[in-house]
């Protein structure tokens, strides 16, 4: 099997869908002849015309509104947000709009619609191009929130997505782009959203995370199971919306300790969700107080190197926070 | 305006029928209407927000356009306007009481926020001028369609064009301006009718915006802008018959501004003597669009006196039906509220 | 002491602090000559004029960047969003600007701001004026975030927002506008923001609510100490962010088991939040499993009457829950 | 255009010096601009962004102003605007590296979004046009604090108007919209320049908007809109000093669209090669607005070729020291990253 980068998979996605489905078209800014700023749209408007790769507009509420017109005309629009910091104009269109449709019109009207962006510090983008925005949008219903981790499940998901009946926010940790390589097969194959992924067998302690965090933390799983013989099992989330609980009780069951890793700012985070199904459903398995590993409470991720750094989970913090649990 | 050729006035052509059709359209939608400020008076519904005064370029609009089969995301003044695409008496009715079976949302939404996919209306919610960028996003699609070679531009039994309707504070949301810039840049085949009835709530249009006309906002976008009557129901049929034939031969949007004045109350929960004199009012009253049909039907021998009066009687008849049926439906079980979150099948 | 509703008594707050500083102003849509479309401006319009309670346009994005700017240049404004379903266009200018204003301009700029709105269910609105929004907010570091319950917190906390050098977000129970009635002074005081209200002492558990719920919290709790002598410490969080960690923990040290009650939908609400502190500083106080008892994860309130009321926590619910805890 | 009276031209009255001094800032920008580029391309940064080719419409703009009193919500692009405002090579050289004491942000922002209280420039963020509604806010605080006689209107020591910027693109967000109904609404003493260099990154403005000129759009407001030669310093500064007055004088807000063109990529991220034809970049690049500015000033003897040499020797010295400033100074500590999330005192 091939061996390819993050991004890579998410263009190959795209690629194949807009193959199988004439109604799949590309809309955002810059995602035409200049192949998208990080390039993820990259020779699709060569291969599919400027009708199926389109440039937007500046203004991504009308990015996500076009979508979700073109969905209710039964269009399968992917949309990207340039960085998902500049999703918040859309944040109307998104949750009174795409999220309520399908529930307000009692099934009448569905959005298949999904927005990609890349989230996630850690790149030298500052405040406004490194934000984590996932918990804004797990707290939606009518939803789903799928952020991959592997270029497999990038790929997988993202079909998936394309394919899904209801709006999906798809959110891809940036900083993984390139640094994140792995098997990608060539043939036709999907993941399905809901689902969370063993990443690591453990038998010590839990550590749930998505993303660029659930990269690190497998890396920082091999780091405790090598230096100090500590056997974490990692869960990568990968689908936020609708939480895969099952997956996170029966992990917490076997293990009894919990820590919980992502980069956006601790409080009312999404790591707060799985603490709160395990503080009530995983109570009886607990052996421990459930730790969150996550971004300070600041504003945002400072641009100046050493704040970046210390603002941002890595994985020799991730190890500490294992070890500090499990020596618990 | 009747000493115009035929040419420029697409009203000229229609046929006594479909005159009377109108006429029929805007008549029972008041008598709904009316029916429901009584129900709210009389405590039996919670709330009801109104089309009277609105009437004439609702049906105007509406009668332009492939009713039912063209795209249409309504605002929640649309009750002309959805009664013409085929919402009926009884249906509404039963949003208003949020009765089981409700028609465009099983009772989830308040009343009047429209929706029914048989007449290819959208779903609307409630925050304003979230329709016009989807309403875009439907011509978008449609254009898409017909450039993917899909479907063939000029089958009538398929969508080509999208009509949207909100009221003049609207137009201040940057929503409005985003999805009017679309439909700019892509000539799109869709069409924004501003219901401009010179308030928002109490707002008055002069705290709104500092153009005369919103149809002066056309310029903005490269569309098309066009200012009528709104209280005259064939000078709006003619505006809205040119914006349609624009858009379904590639010419691109229009925004058409009609000039209107709503009858009563922002809604049931307003007081609108707080921000609106009565003389004011008093004075639109004597331009009610239904009034003023009536009397153009009467002088060019359409209807006589007898018929407008029948349709009357067949009117309160409906409305009387309507409301029974309404009030005889049982309320949604409880747990209907954890239904339709997420759709299963693409 | 005068018996006022809460609707009264920020009408008062908001009438004192414009009598008592030039710099204080409000915008909104119809908050002039109608008085806000609950009323809560009524008056003022004729008592201080146009200059100072200003009819906006329809377009909340703008109120809202309207007022920072006017808070940059020293002005003391007072937003309102006519119902908190509406402040979603405006979520870009409330998490992009006016809360990271003061971090990204190393304390050179501030946001002396206040976005009043009603919020929450009940009141037949369906699911555009009904919401909860709460969390979306506390998610954010650089804005605060409060929340009265009665009419005296409202003015005293009303009054503080207005006089607080950041951006406030101060949402009214809009069901308890005029059900919700209490004493309050017709003197100058302020109530701080920060510090939770210990609204009820109690031994067996520990009721956290803010809002309407902290209201129907405390008719719970009388409910089940008079029909089923149980004592229950009931916690008025008033101000969520930043949260009163010590407050919560304090309570829990005692009581040992908790239930979190909002009308927002479960999933990332902020009853997470509060369950993830108590699962980790909290997990040795803890006697029993952390329960939430929200609105259920469906997009929003209905309105039909039967499935309002079955979306809707109530002092009856809230009862139940209360038994089954008290139980365990 | 030389052959205007001076009237209509206020910049037939600037004296030598002042034009001497517009030169300098356009010069000390372009060869800090410059340097910047070559510290990307040492990989001593990581980021940069250009105002090359924008000098003009920034510093003929700038002059019109009562500098360092007015409000200035800049852009991205602004550096020669901030730059004549009191914003130094050196203080920018350090943002650039994101090293302690950072003038705008102690280092937690990128560089450009600048920011600098002494100078009343408000600090900006990343998304596009969010300063826009903020700086009709900071005009409706003028406007405010003169009604409430809490100002004089005519005291020049106190901020008379707000001024921000953006490219043409950013003009398609409701953001802007929003912000310049507020203007028309309430009659602002606020000037919205947009910089119109035909792209948003690669996006050409046919993609953008469907009118020929960003000017055209005063219209939906109510206010002046003009449009003017961007790469002209002396011809913005005579449509940015009509504006000025009008702002001063009660006259509300104005438009101005500043034609030009950015000489390099987007960013130091963009490749613009993708989009952008070489002839067309070199044929902007025979109308750059310092060559054009130099010129002038030579044809008008107010500066002679050496004491333009002598000009650019001190602006290179003076970028060079600002170089080993920024590289000399220490990185912040990591935990400063916790500082200044909320204010404590009113
Ligand atoms: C985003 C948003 N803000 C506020 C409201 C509350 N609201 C409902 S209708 C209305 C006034 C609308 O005025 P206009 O657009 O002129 O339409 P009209 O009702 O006059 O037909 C307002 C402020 C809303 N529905 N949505
Ligand atoms: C809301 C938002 N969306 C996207 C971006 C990414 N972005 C930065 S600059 C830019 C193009 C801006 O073009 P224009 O407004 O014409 O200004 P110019 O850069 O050409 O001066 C884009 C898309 C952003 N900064 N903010
Ligand atoms: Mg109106
Ligand atoms: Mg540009």
């Amino acid at each position: 099997m091939p061996i390819i980068t993050l991004i890579e998979a998410i263009r190959i996605a795209m690629d194949e869908e807009l193959a199988r489905d004439p109604r799949v078209f590309i809309t955002g800014e810059d995602v035409g002849k200049r192949g998208g700023v990080f390039r993820a749209t990259q020779g699709l408007f060569e291969k599919y015309g400027p009708t199926r790769v389109v440039d937007s507009p500046l203004a991504e509420l009308s990015i996500v509104a076009i979508g979700i017109g073109a969905a209710l005309a039964d269009l399968r629009p992917i949309c990207e947000i340039q960085f998902a910091d500049f999703i918040h104009p859309a944040f109307n269109q998104i949750v009174n709009e795409a999220a309520k449709m399908y529930y307000r019109s009692e099934g009448q009207w569905r959005v298949p619609l999904v927005i990609r962006s890349p989230y996630g510090g850690g790149i030298g983008g500052g405040l406004f191009h490194s934000q984590s925005v996932e918990a804004f949008f797990t707290h939606v219903p009518g939803l789903k929130v799928v952020i991959p981790s592997t270029p497999y499940d990038a790929k997988g998901l993202l079909k998936s997505a394309v394919r899904d009946p209801n709006p999906v926010l798809f959110f891809e940790p940036k900083k993984g782009y390139r640094a994140i390589k792995g098997e990608v097969p060539s043939d036709e194959y999907t993941v399905p959203i809901g689902p969370a992924r063993v990443a690591r067998q453990g038998k010590d302690l839990t550590l749930f995370a998505y993303g660029m965090m659930a990269y690190y933390a497998e890396l920082a799983a091999e780091q405790v199971a090598r230096q100090d013989g500590i056997d974490t099992e990692v869960i990568d989330l990968r689908t936020l919306l609708p939480l895969d609980k099952t997956a996170i009780l029966s992990s917490i069951q076997k293990t009894g300790k919990a820590l919980i890793v992502h980069e956006a700012n601790l409080t009312s985070g999404y790591g707060a969700e799985i603490a709160a199904v395990l503080a009530d459903d995983g109570f009886h398995y607990l052996d421990a107080p459930v730790k969150r590993l996550c971004g300070p409470d600041v504003p945002g991720v400072p641009f100046s190197h050493p704040m970046q750094e210390f603002f941002m989970p890595n994985p020799d913090k991730i190890a500490a926070a294992i070890r500090d649990l499990a020596a618990y | 305006m009747q000493k115009e050729s035929a040419v420029a006035r697409p009203s000229a052509h229609l046929d006594a029928d479909t005159l009377r059709q109108m006429y029929w359209i805007m008549l029972l939608s008041r008598r709904t209407d009316e029916r429901a400020w009584v129900l709210h008076r009389q405590g039996k519904i919670a709330f009801h927000i109104s089309a009277m005064g609105h009437e004439a370029c609702q049906v105007g609009m509406a009668f332009a356009i492939q009713r039912g089969v063209d795209y249409v995301n309504p605002y929640y003044r649309d009750l002309a306007l959805v009664m013409a695409l085929g919402v009926t008496p009884a249906q509404f009715m039963v949003s208003l009481f949020g009765k089981v079976g409700e028609y465009s949302s099983g009772g989830r939404q308040m009343p009047s926020h429209f929706g029914y996919r048989p007449a290819n209306i959208i779903s609307g919610s409630a925050p304003v001028a979230t329709q016009v960028p989807q309403a875009a996003g439907l011509a978008f699609a449609i254009k898409y369609r017909q450039q993917m070679g899909l479907v063939d531009a000029n089958d009538a039994t398929q969508p080509r064009l999208a009509l949207t309707c909100l009221g003049e504070g609207s137009t201040s949301q940057g929503e409005w301006h985003e999805g009017m810039n679309w439909a700019g840049v892509h000539k799109l085949p869709f069409i924004c009718m501003v219901q401009n009835n010179e308030y928002a709530i109490s707002v008055p249009i002069e705290a709104q915006m500092a153009v005369s006309n919103v149809a002066d906002r056309a310029a903005a976008y490269g569309v098309t802008g066009v200012v009528v009557d709104g209280n005259d129901v064939l000078a709006v049929y003619d505006v809205a018959k040119a914006a349609v034939e624009r858009a379904y031969t590639g010419g691109g949007a229009t925004l058409i501004e009609a000039k209107t004045y709503r009858l009563t109350p922002h809604s049931s929960d307003d007081d609108d003597r707080t921000y609106r004199s009565r003389e004011e009012v008093e004075t639109w009253k004597k331009k009610d669009p239904i009034l003023r049909f009536q009397n153009y039907l009467l002088e060019n021998s359409i209807m006589t006196q007898a018929e407008l009066d029948d349709a009357d009687a067949r009117a309160k008849s409906i409305v009387d039906a309507a409301q029974a049926e309404a009030e005889s439906t049982p309320y949604p079980a409880p747990e209907f509220a954890l239904g339709a979150v997420y759709a299963e099948e693409n």
